[in-house]
């Protein structure tokens, strides 16, 4: 790792030695460029939303920068203030991302066009504001950096520029924040239900992103002598988005790549070709139906040779769970809930007093999985109020509630299968353990805990850590999603199906596992189950819910003996 | 545990790494080789952008004079080599492209067709180091050291047209409508002297968005509401076809005269016969200018380009201007020294298509006309000979 | 009534009837078939230049619309089978891929027919005298034009046997393959309506605006922002949507200027994707 | 006895990697109905699906008449005569209640529901409103009309009397008794037993994904069932 990125360093370095000025020149304008598409292939590649008018904060840091230079001069003052231009880029995206995300936790297309339409602000705004930035001509005149104005020193400082994008890409990949943000991209509902607030996750993807591009922007500055609402326009931004695309987004270098090859494309076709656009359409679009993940994924298995040399450092306890650890007490007083017209939940009220394993039973369309999605704050109720321990948690984002200490596990395994097993715990173990600043130290991952330590040594599958949870069978799966529900350690922990889809010898181990779990941590434990053996052989106390209400409560033979549930589970001529 | 530490970031870093080394130096393996005493002319002109069906004129025009030159022996015996470059795009990419020409193809001269802002940029890279010469109709105000400017100035179209429009079409007042940038703006603070000199006032001055989607309905409206006796329009491409052609669909195509002042061959083209009765522009060249120059351009130009030759246009023979300008100039210099460049620009004399045009000033003092459209042709109307360009540039 | 303020609101009809007719093609295929189709411009241009061929051959200018549909139809189909059926799973690269198409198109016109601008004459010259004021008569056709094809869509759409199956196709496409729908062709019969409206579009407007390689740029934009405030996949999702932006853009044109329009357009799109991202009116 | 029309044998199959039905063997001849029993959860649905097409079959065959149609997509297997009812979403909502009937015949002609209409008139009542304004169980009366009324060799119906009120339910019966008469072999999902006794000729009952008890009505007797189908 550190001889390749020292390798990578020097020959950025070098390379203007053996290059002439010109290719040089072009050299640091496409490193501005690729600082730029580095964000974009955070937010789209890492983060799984697709921001479409980065040129935008580009472009504002370059007026920002431009600006400061024609009224600094050749101060020394501009070194402080060329990377304030660059982060008030970054708190712009950030701030926008904050009341973007917030609102609707929006990151489709719909993201995408509020991007696109700032974007064309931006630009009508750099194209009239004349006072200011100079109007359609640009704001013109701008010194270079002082003592860094030659070829040579312009390529040095955009490399330098595009060196520290890419190491704050590296480290952040490499953080906890970038483990989280590719999860994200893959199940957002899920990351929530670990209990980060994804939104504010997602803002600073954008907000890093931005950061990139007005790095890209304050170095443009200078370097071009002359900023245009070009650079904060349509054209730019789309540019940004093709290079990413075609060079691969899913890794760090990938845009740069697409911008190096792209660029030298472009620059050789030009002048030569009289329909180098056509090429260039011809070219997108193969890249996009052959290589969906750019051309960086062609050398991909190479990439997993390399990946075997690595060291092994020793594991960090992580410290104990946030928050108060007694076993949950759980009440729903007269909750309805409805889904369009469909009414799902009708008055329903229960208590569950933990500790102890308690299974929730009805028919198709009964609300058990409701219900879940009404505890963790998915599902918002027309009526009633739902209380933990004496605290109404209705109406809370889910990340609130399970920083209250719940813990779900789902009846399809919703595992994170572009992430590694160990990554796949590691965001378990973080779980209402780490926040804000500790997410970006890369020692996180070397955390380890004593559930955690128990689960190895039950499922020694789980200490291959460098496997990729989508080589994973079901049944390791399964495991899985419920080794990550335990390793939060919450107070209410809710298995939906745990046992769906296992053999009869996994089934038993897993039953173990949860009554071991149960005994251990001492917490309320709700099972929603088919399989009437295992419900008998977990639970104490079994509720049957029907038509979104409760229909029964009791232990195996009360249940048995009530004639309603009878009539629920075979029908009747009524 | 959690040994995976590092692997996501091994994986990113590597993956680039391979790619990016190839890419970055497989550009320096193409070189390029030249003959050595070539006269080598960059030649900046649209091959792409909205402005890129200006680029065929262009560059056969350029073409066309490096013929010319080349077998009347060249300049000072070097034959001119051209390198014709894009500048359609962003001026960054432009500049770049300037960067190549200066420092891998090491060209003697510059000439460049191509919007004020890419200009700008451009001067800025050159920095002096080798003559520039800018040819479009522009705003003025260009009085860079070792640029040389041959375009249209305001002074030179304007004063002319409009005193035209007053006193012989009897317009006293004027609505101004114009895309919302430099040209247009300047245009009209020199438009606002002239009419408030001649006794003439603004019923109104209105700009749209450069580079918006504009329609022009509203615009119109107000204009028929206005009720001026012209409009002057400094609407460019594609806003100045759309404009006019709403303009003649509310019918004030009748009562109220248009003056237009970047209206040439390809946009009259776009507005069509039904949209450009009682339309009026004033240029230094027409395809049909009168005069032995321009007969004499054409019949070389159709000669070498055969009848499917692209359609001439101000925007365009600027080019064949611009080299006849750079042999003269050169000539004149007895090479490419900035200081005997400059001082050999004053009153230098060289052939534009419609005839001698002579430097002072780093601008050109030349002939205008002022034309009117029947159906999509132009008409002159008027001939005024020795237009000043009006430009105050300290003579070197 | 003042003239000036019957003409700048005979001007807001004209504006957004007009914008409901550019949008229906992509209303099709984005709000039907979910794909982000950025080349929606590209087809509107390559019917504005089937009205520009018919002219240029002397041709009556209504034989430009069954030779729009003709050869947008079959572009259409092409683009379908070739780049959108292995996409339609991927949204982004859809519109990565249309991207290059929209870059592809523009090129092969300016390969036929040069960067220069055209004209189409207008069909009907001159003004009509309406509520006192004159108001030019092809606006006040295109006007009904855009009225009836919405109309005629709006009751094909309910009524016909296609239009009945690409609802249920887009409704429920489990239960279309159960009943035997052939969903694959119908979405291909679906994106090709959608070109061909986008084509007919294309003709009508025609005669009223430059035409040229790069006019198809000036609609995408707008045609999406009408699309996300009125709603997915609904007749009044267009109406409403062409009101809105439309409206908004001529209104303050015609109150303040131009500028005007252009930001309020773009803020009140941006407000919508913001606080109210399902539009206004959306398939449930 | 006439030969099995639709044959699965060791069927295999669910979702992402869960296999939730496991080895799963029947058949159903011409004129009978095979009634799939089962407490929710057990794959029934999923078995419905793997027949269909919807999902693969991961091991496992699927014949009609002889011929092998695993392979096939869901239209394919329509065109060669399957009809099927799901359990869930099963009629178009944005459609009126004719065009739900009727969107896949030719002559839009309802001559040939008239004997459906008689025994459910609601669905006569409300032809031009939305389906999706109906109650569950009467969108599955109109399920069950379009699918019944397909007039095809093989039908399978995921249980077609959720939600429905016994009197219709009973109307069900008589009409699925009708197809088997005109030699139709049914696939029925059910959870109701009672109905289930008036239509099936054999059971087919699962309990985690696998067969734990088949045969004909005659040799299975009730307390047998209830075992498989009660807490």
């Amino acid at each position: 790792m550190r001889v390749v990125s020292a390798a990578l360093v020097a020959l950025i370095l070098l390379l203007p030695l053996g290059l002439s000025d010109y290719r040089a020149y072009q050299l640091a304008l496409y490193f501005l460029y690729a600082a730029a598409a580095t964000g974009i292939g955070l937010c789209w590649g890492r983060a799984g939303f697709l921001p479409l008018g980065q040129a935008m904060f580009f472009g504002l840091a370059a007026y920002l920068a431009g600006l400061t230079l024609i009224w600094l001069g050749d101060s020394i003052w501009v070194f402080v203030l060329l990377p304030l231009a660059a982060a008030t880029a970054g708190l712009l995206a950030y701030g926008i991302g904050l009341l973007v995300f917030r609102r609707q936790g929006e990151s489709g297309p719909y993201f995408s066009m509020i991007t696109l339409a700032l974007s064309l602000l931006a630009f009508q705004l750099a194209t009239s504001w004349n006072d200011v930035t100079g109007g359609f001509n640009g704001l013109k005149g701008i010194p270079g950096l002082p003592g860094l104005d030659d070829f040579s020193a312009a390529y040095y400082v955009s490399a330098t520029a595009l060196l520290i994008v890419l190491s704050l890409g590296a480290w952040l990949y490499a953080a906890p924040v970038g483990v989280l943000w590719r999860a994200l991209a893959q199940n957002e509902r899920r990351v929530a239900l670990f209990g980060f607030n994804t939104n504010a996750l997602k803002a600073v993807a954008f907000g890093v992103s931005g950061l990139f591009a007005g790095i890209g922007g304050a170095i443009y500055a200078p370097q071009q002598g002359l900023v245009t609402p070009q650079v904060a326009g349509f054209g730019l931004s789309a540019d940004l988005v093709i290079w990413a695309a075609v060079g691969g987004r899913f890794g760090l270098l990938g845009p740069t790549l697409g911008v190096l090859l792209v660029g030298a494309l472009t620059t050789e076709l030009r002048d030569r070709i009289g329909f180098w656009e056509v090429l260039m359409a011809g070219f997108f679009i193969l890249v996009v139906l052959a290589f969906p993940r750019g051309l960086i994924g062609v050398i991909a298995p190479l990439v997993r040779w390399l990946e075997g040399w690595q060291r092994t450092r020793p594991a960090v306890p992580a410290p104990p769970r946030r928050g108060a650890t007694e076993p949950a007490q759980l009440t729903l007083s007269d909750v309805s809930a409805e889904i369009g017209e469909v009414k799902i939940l009708d008055h329903l009220s229960l208590r569950i007093a933990g500790p102890g394993i308690f299974c929730i039973i009805g028919p198709n369309g009964a609300g058990k999985t409701s219900t879940f999605n009404l505890l963790t704050g998915e599902l918002a109720p027309r009526g009633g109020c739902v209380l933990l321990d004496d605290a109404e948690i209705t109406g809370l984002p889910p990340h609130r509630i399970i920083a209250r200490g719940v813990g779900r596990k789902f009846q399809i395994p919703t595992i994170f299968t572009d992430l590694t097993v160990a990554e796949n715990l590691c965001i378990a173990l973080w779980s209402c353990r780490a926040a804000g600043i500790e997410l970006l130290m890369p020692r996180l991952k070397r955390w380890t805990s004593p559930m955690l330590d128990e689960l190895v040594r039950r499922y020694p599958f789980l200490a291959a850590g460098r496997r990729r949870a989508a080589e994973l069978s079901h049944g390791q799966r399964q495991v899985l999603e419920l080794a990550m529900a335990l390793l939060t350690e919450p107070r209410l922990l809710l298995l939906d199906e745990p046992c769906a889809g296992l053999s009869p010898e996994e089934t038993a181990s897993v039953i173990d596992l949860i009554r071991w779990a149960g005994r251990k941590l001492q917490i309320a434990i709700v099972v929603i189950e088919h399989d009437m053996t295992l419900v008998k052989e977990l639970a104490e106390t079994i509720y049957v819910l029907q038509n979104g209400a409760l229909l029964a409560q009791g232990d195996i033979d009360t249940i048995r003996a009530n004639a309603d549930v009878r009539a629920v589970y075979v029908g009747g001529e009524k | 545990m959690a040994q995976q530490i590092l692997a996501t970031t091994r994986r990113d870093f590597l993956g680039g790494a391979m790619g990016g080394i190839a890419l970055g130096l497989a550009p320096g393996l193409i070189g390029s080789a030249q003959a050595a005493d070539d006269f080598k002319i960059g030649l900046f002109y649209a091959q792409s952008g909205p402005a890129s069906l200006f680029g065929p004129t262009q560059l056969a025009s350029a073409q066309l004079a490096v013929d010319e030159v080349n077998k009347a022996g060249g300049i000072m015996g070097r034959q001119i080599k051209l390198f014709p470059t894009d500048a359609g795009g962003p001026p960054a990419d432009t500049t770049k492209s300037a960067v190549r020409l200066l420092l891998e193809d090491k060209v003697d001269l510059l000439i460049g067709s191509h919007d004020s802002a890419t200009r700008e940029a451009l001067v800025a890279t050159i920095k002096s180091k080798v003559p520039y010469i800018y040819t479009p109709v522009y705003e003025g105000g260009e009085c860079s050291y070792n640029t040389y400017v041959i375009a249209d100035t305001p002074e030179q179209q304007i004063r002319p047209s409009v005193t035209w429009m007053m006193q012989e079409r009897k317009a006293r007042s004027f609505y101004l409508i114009g895309d919302d940038y430099v040209w247009p703006r300047k245009s009209n603070e020199h438009a606002k002297k002239y009419i408030a000199d001649n006794g003439g006032k603004i019923v109104n001055e209105e700009y749209v968005p450069f580079g918006a989607p504009n329609k022009f309905e509203e615009a119109v409206t107000r204009i028929k509401s206005a009720k001026p006796d012209a409009v002057l329009i400094t609407l460019v491409g594609a806003d100045n076809v759309n404009f006019n052609r709403t303009f003649a669909g509310f019918g004030l195509d009748k009562e109220i005269a248009r003056l237009s002042l970047l209206l040439e061959e390809n946009t009259l083209k776009g507005i069509g016969a039904d949209g450009s009765n009682n339309l009026f522009s004033c240029m230094s060249y027409y395809a049909n200018a009168p005069g032995e120059a321009n007969k004499k351009f054409k019949d070389a130009y159709f000669a070498k380009f055969g009848d499917k030759a692209p359609q001439l246009s101000i925007i365009g023979t600027d080019c064949y201007a611009g080299v006849n300008c750079a042999k003269a100039l050169v000539e004149k210099a007895q090479g490419t020294n900035a200081r005997a460049l400059m001082t050999a620009a004053n009153g230098l004399t060289f052939n534009s298509a419609a005839g001698p045009w002579t430097m002072y000033g780093q601008h050109v003092d030349k002939t205008m006309y002022i034309a009117g459209c029947k159906g999509t042709e132009f008409e002159i109307i008027k001939t005024i000979e020795h237009v000043k360009h009006g430009e105050a540039c300290k003579a070197a | 009534m003042d003239p000036l303020i019957v003409t700048q609101a005979l001007n807001v009809v004209y504006g957004v009837t007009t914008l409901a007719l550019l949008v229906l093609g992509l209303a099709v295929i984005f709000g039907l078939l979910g794909v982000l189709n950025i080349a929606h411009g590209e087809f509107i241009m390559t019917g504005a230049y089937c009205a520009y061929v018919t002219q240029a051959n002397g041709w009556p200018f209504l034989a430009a619309l069954p030779l729009a549909l003709i050869i947008c139809g079959a572009l259409g189909f092409v683009v379908e089978r070739g780049l959108i059926r292995p996409l339609y799973a991927r949204p982004f690269d859809t519109l990565v891929a249309t991207w290059g198409l929209s870059l592809l198109l523009r090129k092969l016109t300016e390969a036929i027919f040069g960067m220069g601008f055209y004209n189409v004459d207008v069909p009907l010259p001159g003004t009509v005298a309406l509520l006192g004021t004159d108001y030019p008569a092809y606006r006040l056709v295109l006007i009904a034009i855009s009225g009836a094809v919405l109309i005629g869509l709006f009751v094909w759409f309910r009524i016909s046997r296609t239009g009945t199956r690409i609802k249920a196709m887009v409704g429920n496409r489990e239960l279309a393959e159960a009943v035997g729908l052939p969903v694959r062709r119908l979405a291909t019969y679906t994106f090709v309506i959608g070109t061909c409206l986008a084509g007919l579009a294309g003709v009508l407007i025609a005669p009223l605006v430059p035409v040229q390689p790069f006019m198809g740029l000036d609609y995408v934009l707008k045609t999406f922002f009408v699309l996300v405030v009125g709603g997915l996949g609904t007749v009044m999702g267009v109406l409403s949507g062409a009101a809105v932006i439309g409206g908004l853009d001529s209104v303050v044109s015609a109150a303040i200027d131009a500028t005007y329009g252009y930001l309020t357009v773009l803020v009140v799109a941006i407000l919508f994707l913001w606080l109210k991202p399902r539009g206004l009116f959306a398939r449930s | 006895m006439s030969p099995p029309r639709l044959t699965f044998a060791g069927v295999v199959g669910g979702y992402g990697t869960a296999a939730v039905v496991r080895e799963v063997s029947g058949q159903v001849a011409p004129g009978e109905v095979l009634c799939v029993l089962g407490r929710n959860g057990t794959g029934k649905t999923t078995l419905m699906k793997l027949l269909m097409g919807y999902l693969p079959c991961w091991q496992g065959s699927v014949q009609l008449d002889g011929t092998a149609i695993e392979a096939l997509a869901t239209p394919a297997r329509h065109a060669l005569g399957i009809s099927y009812c799901p359990q869930e979403r099963p009629v178009f909502d944005d459609l009126s209640v004719r065009d739900n009937l009727t969107l896949m015949r030719p002559d839009r002609d309802l001559a040939p529901f008239a004997d459906y209409f008689a025994r459910f008139p609601i669905l006569a009542r409300r032809l031009e409103q939305h389906a999706g304004t109906l109650s569950g169980g009467e969108k599955k009366l109109l399920s069950l009309t379009r699918g019944l009324a397909e007039g095809q060799p093989v039908i399978l119906l995921d249980e077609p009397s959720e939600g429905v009120q016994w009197e219709n339910i009973l109307h069900m019966a008589a009409l699925i008794e009708e197809r088997k008469a005109a030699g139709t072999a049914l696939i029925v999902v059910e959870q109701n037993l009672a109905f289930a006794e008036r239509i099936a000729d054999h059971y087919l009952v699962m309990d985690q994904g696998r067969t734990v008890l088949v045969g004909p009505r005659g040799e299975i007797d009730r307390a047998r069932l209830l075992v498989h189908l009660q807490v």
